[in-house]
């Protein structure tokens, strides 16, 4: 029992991976495409949160009467990774408005035959 | 205590999984989009519960903020229903099984979730927690990590914020406003105009708070740079594009965001020129402690001018095109 | 009193699913949108509420973040469904 | 003042460089001031690898923390080599992009251009040049961004599709990087590359590492666009503007070779890499198949840009095949097709570039009858078009002829005579281009426009390339010398890591330098 | 349990009561505008009572003003987004169970 307590939070972060891969690569619209890259990069993000905690410590802010903190160095790498995400997502969004605008389209399946997207 | 916040805790990311489950089998785009929005809310209360308060903050504000109005202001332009896809399924589904195998496989020598003693704990971090304190002088030990011991990594983020504008000003660039046009805007919506007034002063003081509260508390400059910018869109939302394009120009913007980026970067050459290394805060002032305050505070004020400039800007690129679509 | 907390933490959470599940099942648009509403105004009161129960009470400014994000969210859908006819 | 700080400066300069070139507004002055800031970024580079050749490794730690709490910039031998070759490129490039992007980027849009091409050799020499993981990936995705932007700013429609696929390769490759470096964080607790490696050595066979080590790979592989995971390049590069093709076709792909070859030789280690996970022969077969598959894809192509693009594909398989050879001329044939690779395919590129300058499309009907109103072009492209097939007296020749000795070495025949067949079809899809240009006459309806040479501002980078062409294909001796000792390093790096594990006592990573502290666990 | 313990714990089980009313409400209501007036009164009072539940423990420092200020910002932003959804709803076209023709009434009553 206790093998699965201490590995339950990695193995839903694995499946939000999956399912964030999963709406990247079978997504027909390319701004649920885009949906489904924050939905993965989200879930990469909880991993390492989530390897940085440490039951019974609190938020690393230094307070009296505080022995056990959290480690800061995850907390500092995805503060890094969240707004690379949010970037990513904005030129993203950018492409699909003017590949709307140049092919009247954003579904995959409609783009003329060879220039279609993954 | 413990076991309660594990409960919590399950029970979130069960949320989280049956979110984006449904969001899989959703075609409504704009259900979809209202889903991730719940995802980024739900993920950064599940950071905070994780001890992460400044990560919770971060995506709380960028991440389910500006994400979801983007995509919402995207929506608008490009129509709302997904078409069925042709093309079948079991490729992207083996592929994903296959990577979810290997992730699986990989997570079965990890350490224990939460153990004190675990490796990452061991050999960087100890020195973070314990001397971080009194070498950078902050309680807020993320913020000295962010803004001292790595820097270097905050600018290169800075750049990749200051890259984000150049490649959205590049494809969509800022329509200026004629006056003839149409004045845009929830005009109908009296009550919205008027608490929307009273609302944004406050949004405003609570950012500068964020800004400098950054040392002490959660925050710091990527937070307080979107909720800046947060209340200036909500003013443009309400009031239209041409009166928030009267307050704040898209090309002062543009000068801002190179501002945050060169303030930031000069803070490194003036330690370089005071004979540190590039970025060494010890410099800057007599006193190692005072010259990483001032080090830390001028980045921070460098990395929040930045965001805000290039956050409000990308929703400039965004709504011209929006309200352009809409005019013809 | 931290037994209440705990409890009043817990009844928020049970809150937060049943408007999450109105979001899932919405069948208008406009119920997906008040379910969303509902459970970002819901989540400040779990913040709150856990943030007492876990003695670190200076974490509201996450609070705050959150109504004032969930309101902003809410002009921008209004301002979508201008553009876009909303009964589909 | 400027050694101390040789080994920031490359990164910092364009980095300062990028914003202030979006305040200069006018398209000259912020033109000028990059080709400025990029050939100061070339000295500073030459110094650099003279510093890195003589000294062996340059540490800098950012911020003044040690090592591994601080970031680490750490320059040797091979990644000041590539550093060379990236700044070179990107200063050529910029000299010719001057007039070559007037018919091909809106007016609006030069200012942005050219502060995009800064902020994508910032991250480019960022990725070089930085010594921690998570670094890497920062200035991977500064470099990423920089080049989703330019390869959209052209005026062809096809650029916005070819180039979101890129986006949303580059970001799920990116992300895999993360992963395993965040899977390796969790197993080692530090980020710090040498650091890295020492504590991974102490758990061979964990499964989180080897898992890291392969999401890893998996991630950099479609960065550099290895066989299976290259569908982003070819329309990317086509419908890129030919500025942006010219530079991402001689440095993008190559950093991530280098990156690669920095985690299998400094992180992870030889046999650990490829006697445990075995990924020798899983490189070796899609290096080959690379070769054989572009290769055949460039022959049938009808447009020049994609043909060239599939044969940057195939020379990618080239050097992915020199380093799954894992020897120490296996490397340094690599390491020389990284440089070799950078001056043929940018000559290419630019020649390719003039004629859609003057002729409007790049297909090849269009370079019928060319060889006699673009002379200069032609025979510039001529030239390196030999080089690709690696004619003697060329660079293309030199690094075929390290990589086939590499191969004989090991007496891996078939090896070698893939190699050679590689080149047969290069001479096909090089061959098809020359034939048109010189044995076809000028089609009538284009007799009358004036068709003429191309300003001296595009033909001097483009000969200067070609004369590289030439030059360091009679006189190897920089090119072998700076290759072969940024090999014997790596290879000197990955044994100390080895037999220090060998003898026992396990020592921190950089006790070396300072004093030592505690033995680590 | 001193005095003030008793009362903010009261206070916190009213908020949770009414919270969940609503919340029920939200659920089981037959049509768009019942929801939202379920949602939206509940919301208030369930804030009000929660965050004065919460007030009482705080002994009058910064977290008291910050606790206050969440609340006045909740009171004035969620009557005023719940407003603006249902005058959209109503601009959009949707109507209401009793507008709705009776013979669709099973449809939208499902």
């Amino acid at each position: 029992m206790s093998f699965i307590l201490d590995y339950y939070n990695y193995w839903i972060v694995v499946f939000l991976m999956m399912a964030g891969f999963y709406i990247v690569i079978s997504a027909n619209n390319l701004v649920k495409k885009i949906v489904g890259l924050n939905i993965f990069q989200t879930s990469v993000f909880m991993l390492y949160i989530s390897m940085g905690k440490v039951t019974g410590g609190t938020a690393p802010i230094v307070a009296e009467g505080v022995t056990q903190y959290s480690n800061p160095l995850p907390h500092v790498l995805i503060l890094t990774a969240i707004v690379v995400g949010v970037a990513t997502t904005a030129v993203g969004l950018a492409l699909v408005v003017r590949i709307k605008r140049a092919y009247g389209t954003v579904e995959e399946n409609e783009f003329d035959n060879k220039d279609d997207v993954i | 205590m413990a076991e309660f916040i594990d409960l919590v805790l399950l029970a979130m990311l069960a949320m989280l999984a049956l979110t984006a489950l449904r969001i899989i089998f959703l075609k409504d785009l704009f259900a979809v989009v209202m889903l991730f929005g719940i995802y980024s809310f739900l993920s950064a209360l599940i950071f905070l519960n994780l001890d992460a308060v400044d990560v919770a903050f971060t995506e709380a504000s960028v991440g389910a903020g500006i994400s979801t109005v983007l995509m919402l202001v995207t929506l608008a332009m490009t129509g709302r229903k997904e078409k069925q896809s042709t093309h079948s399924s079991l490729l992207p589904l083996f592929v994903v099984l296959v990577t979810g195998a290997a992730l699986i496989y990989g997570t079965l020598d990890m350490p224990p979730f939460g153990h004190p003693d675990n490796p990452v704990h061991q050999h960087v971090a100890p020195r973070y927690i314990e001397e971080s304190p009194k070498e950078v002088g902050l309680p807020n030990m993320v913020t000295s990590v962010l803004a001292s011991y790595r820097g270097f990594d905050t600018l290169g983020e800075t750049v990749v914020v200051f890259s984000a504008v150049i490649g959205v000003l590049s494809l969509l660039g800022v329509r200026r406003k004629k006056k003839k046009d149409l004045e845009s805007g929830l005009e109908t919506h009296r009550v919205l105009h008027v608490v929307a007034k009273n609302i944004i002063p406050l949004v405003i003081l609570f950012a500068l708070y964020v800004q400098f509260h950054g040392d002490f508390g959660p925050g710091g400059g990527f937070q307080a740079g979107v909720i800046a910018a947060a209340a200036f869109i909500l003013y443009a939302l309400v009031l239209g594009l041409p009166k928030a394009f009267a307050v704040v120009g898209p090309r002062f913007l543009q000068w801002m965001a190179a501002a945050g980026v060169l303030l930031y970067a000069s803070v490194g050459l003036y330690s370089m020129y005071k004979g540190g290394q590039f970025l060494d805060y010890n410099q800057l002032a007599a006193d190692p402690i005072a010259g990483q305050h001032y080090g830390i505070i001028i980045i921070e004020l460098g990395v929040g001018i930045t965001v805000f400039a290039v956050m409000l800007n990308i929703f400039y690129a965004f709504g011209s095109q929006a309200e352009r679509s809409n005019v013809q | 009193m931290t037994d209440i907390l705990a409890a009043a933490c817990i009844a928020i959470l049970v809150v937060m699913a049943i408007a999450l599940a109105r979001a899932f099942k919405a069948p208008t648009v406009y119920d997906r949108v008040l379910g969303v509403n509902m459970f970002g105004t819901k989540t400040v009161l779990f913040i709150a509420a856990s943030g007492f129960l876990m003695g670190r009470p200076d974490f509201l400014d996450i609070a705050i973040v959150y109504a004032l994000i969930n309101f902003i969210g809410m002009v921008a859908v209004l301002r979508f469904f201008e553009y876009t006819s909303p009964i589909e | 003042m400027l050694e101390q700080h040789l080994a920031a400066l490359p990164i910092i300069l364009p980095l300062i460089a990028a914003p202030i070139a979006l305040i200069l507004g006018r398209s000259v002055l912020s033109w000028g001031f990059a080709t400025l800031v990029s050939g100061l970024a070339f000295l500073l580079s030459w110094q650099l690898l003279s510093a890195a050749l003589s000294e062996g490794v340059i540490s800098y730690a950012v911020g003044g923390w040690a090592p591994p709490w601080g970031i680490e910039l750490r320059v040797d031998a091979a990644n000041a080599f590539v550093l060379l070759a990236v700044t070179a490129i990107s200063t050529l490039v910029l000299v010719y992009s001057k007039h070559s992007i007037e018919k091909e980027v809106k007016a609006t849009n030069h200012t942005l251009f050219y502060t995009a091409h800064l902020l994508c050799l910032a991250g480019l020499s960022g990725i070089l040049i930085t010594g921690d993981a998570f670094n890497l990936f920062v200035f991977l995705e500064i470099s990423s961004l920089a080049t989703y932007t330019l390869v959209s700013l052209a005026s062809d429609r096809r650029c916005l599709t070819a180039a979101f696929r890129y986006l949303v390769m580059g970001t799920i490759g990116a992300t895999f990087i993360l992963i395993g470096v965040g899977l390796l964080y969790m197993k080692t607790g530090t980020l710090n590359m040498l650091d890295l490696a020492e504590r991974i050595d102490l758990y061979d066979s964990s499964r989180t590492i080897n898992t890291g080590l392969a999401f890893i790979m998996v991630g950099v592989s479609i960065k550099l666009a290895l066989f299976p995971l290259h569908m982003w390049l070819p329309p990317a590069y086509t419908h890129a503007p030919s500025a942006v093709s010219a530079f991402l076709a001689s440095t993008a792909t190559k950093v991530a070779v280098y990156v690669m070859i920095r985690f299998i030789f400094t992180v992870f280690g030889i046999d650990h890499v490829f006697v445990d996970m075995g990924m020798g022969i899983i490189l070796m077969v899609l290096a080959v198949v690379a070769i054989f598959k572009c290769s055949y894809m460039a022959t049938v192509q009808s447009n020049v840009k994609t043909v060239l693009a599939y044969s940057s594909v195939a020379q990618i398989g080239y050097m992915i095949l020199g380093l799954s050879l894992v020897s120490v001329s296996g490397l340094m044939a690599s390491m020389i097709h990284i440089f070799n690779h950078a001056l043929m395919k940018g000559a290419l590129f630019m020649a390719v570039g003039a004629v859609f300058y003057r002729v409007g499309s790049v297909e090849i009907k269009d370079f019928a009858g060319l060889g006699r109103k673009m002379p200069l072009t032609m025979a510039a492209f001529t030239i390196a078009g030999l080089s690709i097939i690696g004619v003697p007296l060329t660079v293309g020749f030199v690094s075929k002829w390290y990589l086939v000795s590499a191969a004989l070495e090991q007496d891996q025949w078939l090896v070698a005579a893939f190699v050679l067949v590689g080149s047969l079809f290069a001479v096909m899809y090089i061959g098809r281009v020359i034939e048109a240009a010189y044995f076809q006459k000028l089609p009538e309806s284009r007799s009358s426009e004036d068709i003429k040479e191309v300003s001296w501002l595009m033909l001097v980078p483009m000969w200067v390339l070609v004369i590289a062409n030439i030059y360091f294909g009679i006189d190897t001796s920089l090119t072998t010398e700076a290759a072969n000792s940024a090999s014997e390093w790596l290879f000197q790096t990955n044994n100390m890591l080895e037999n220090k594990v060998m003898e026992g006592e396990v020592l921190e990573g950089h006790a070396i330098e300072e004093k030592a502290q505690e033995v680590s666990s | 349990m001193d005095f003030l313990d008793i009362v903010s714990s009261i206070l916190l089980l009213a908020g949770v009561f009414f919270g969940l009313s609503g919340a029920v409400g939200l659920f089981r209501f037959p049509d768009f505008f019942t929801r939202i007036h379920a949602a939206s009164v509940t919301d208030s009072i369930a804030a009000i009572l929660i965050i004065g539940g919460l007030l009482l423990q705080t002994s009058f420092d910064l977290n008291t003003a910050k606790l206050v200020f969440i609340l006045l910002f909740l009171l004035v932003t969620s009557p005023t987004a719940s407003h603006a959804l249902a005058k959209s709803a109503r601009h959009g076209g949707l109507l209401t169970l009793a507008e709705s023709s009776p013979q669709d009434k099973q449809e939208s009553a499902k």
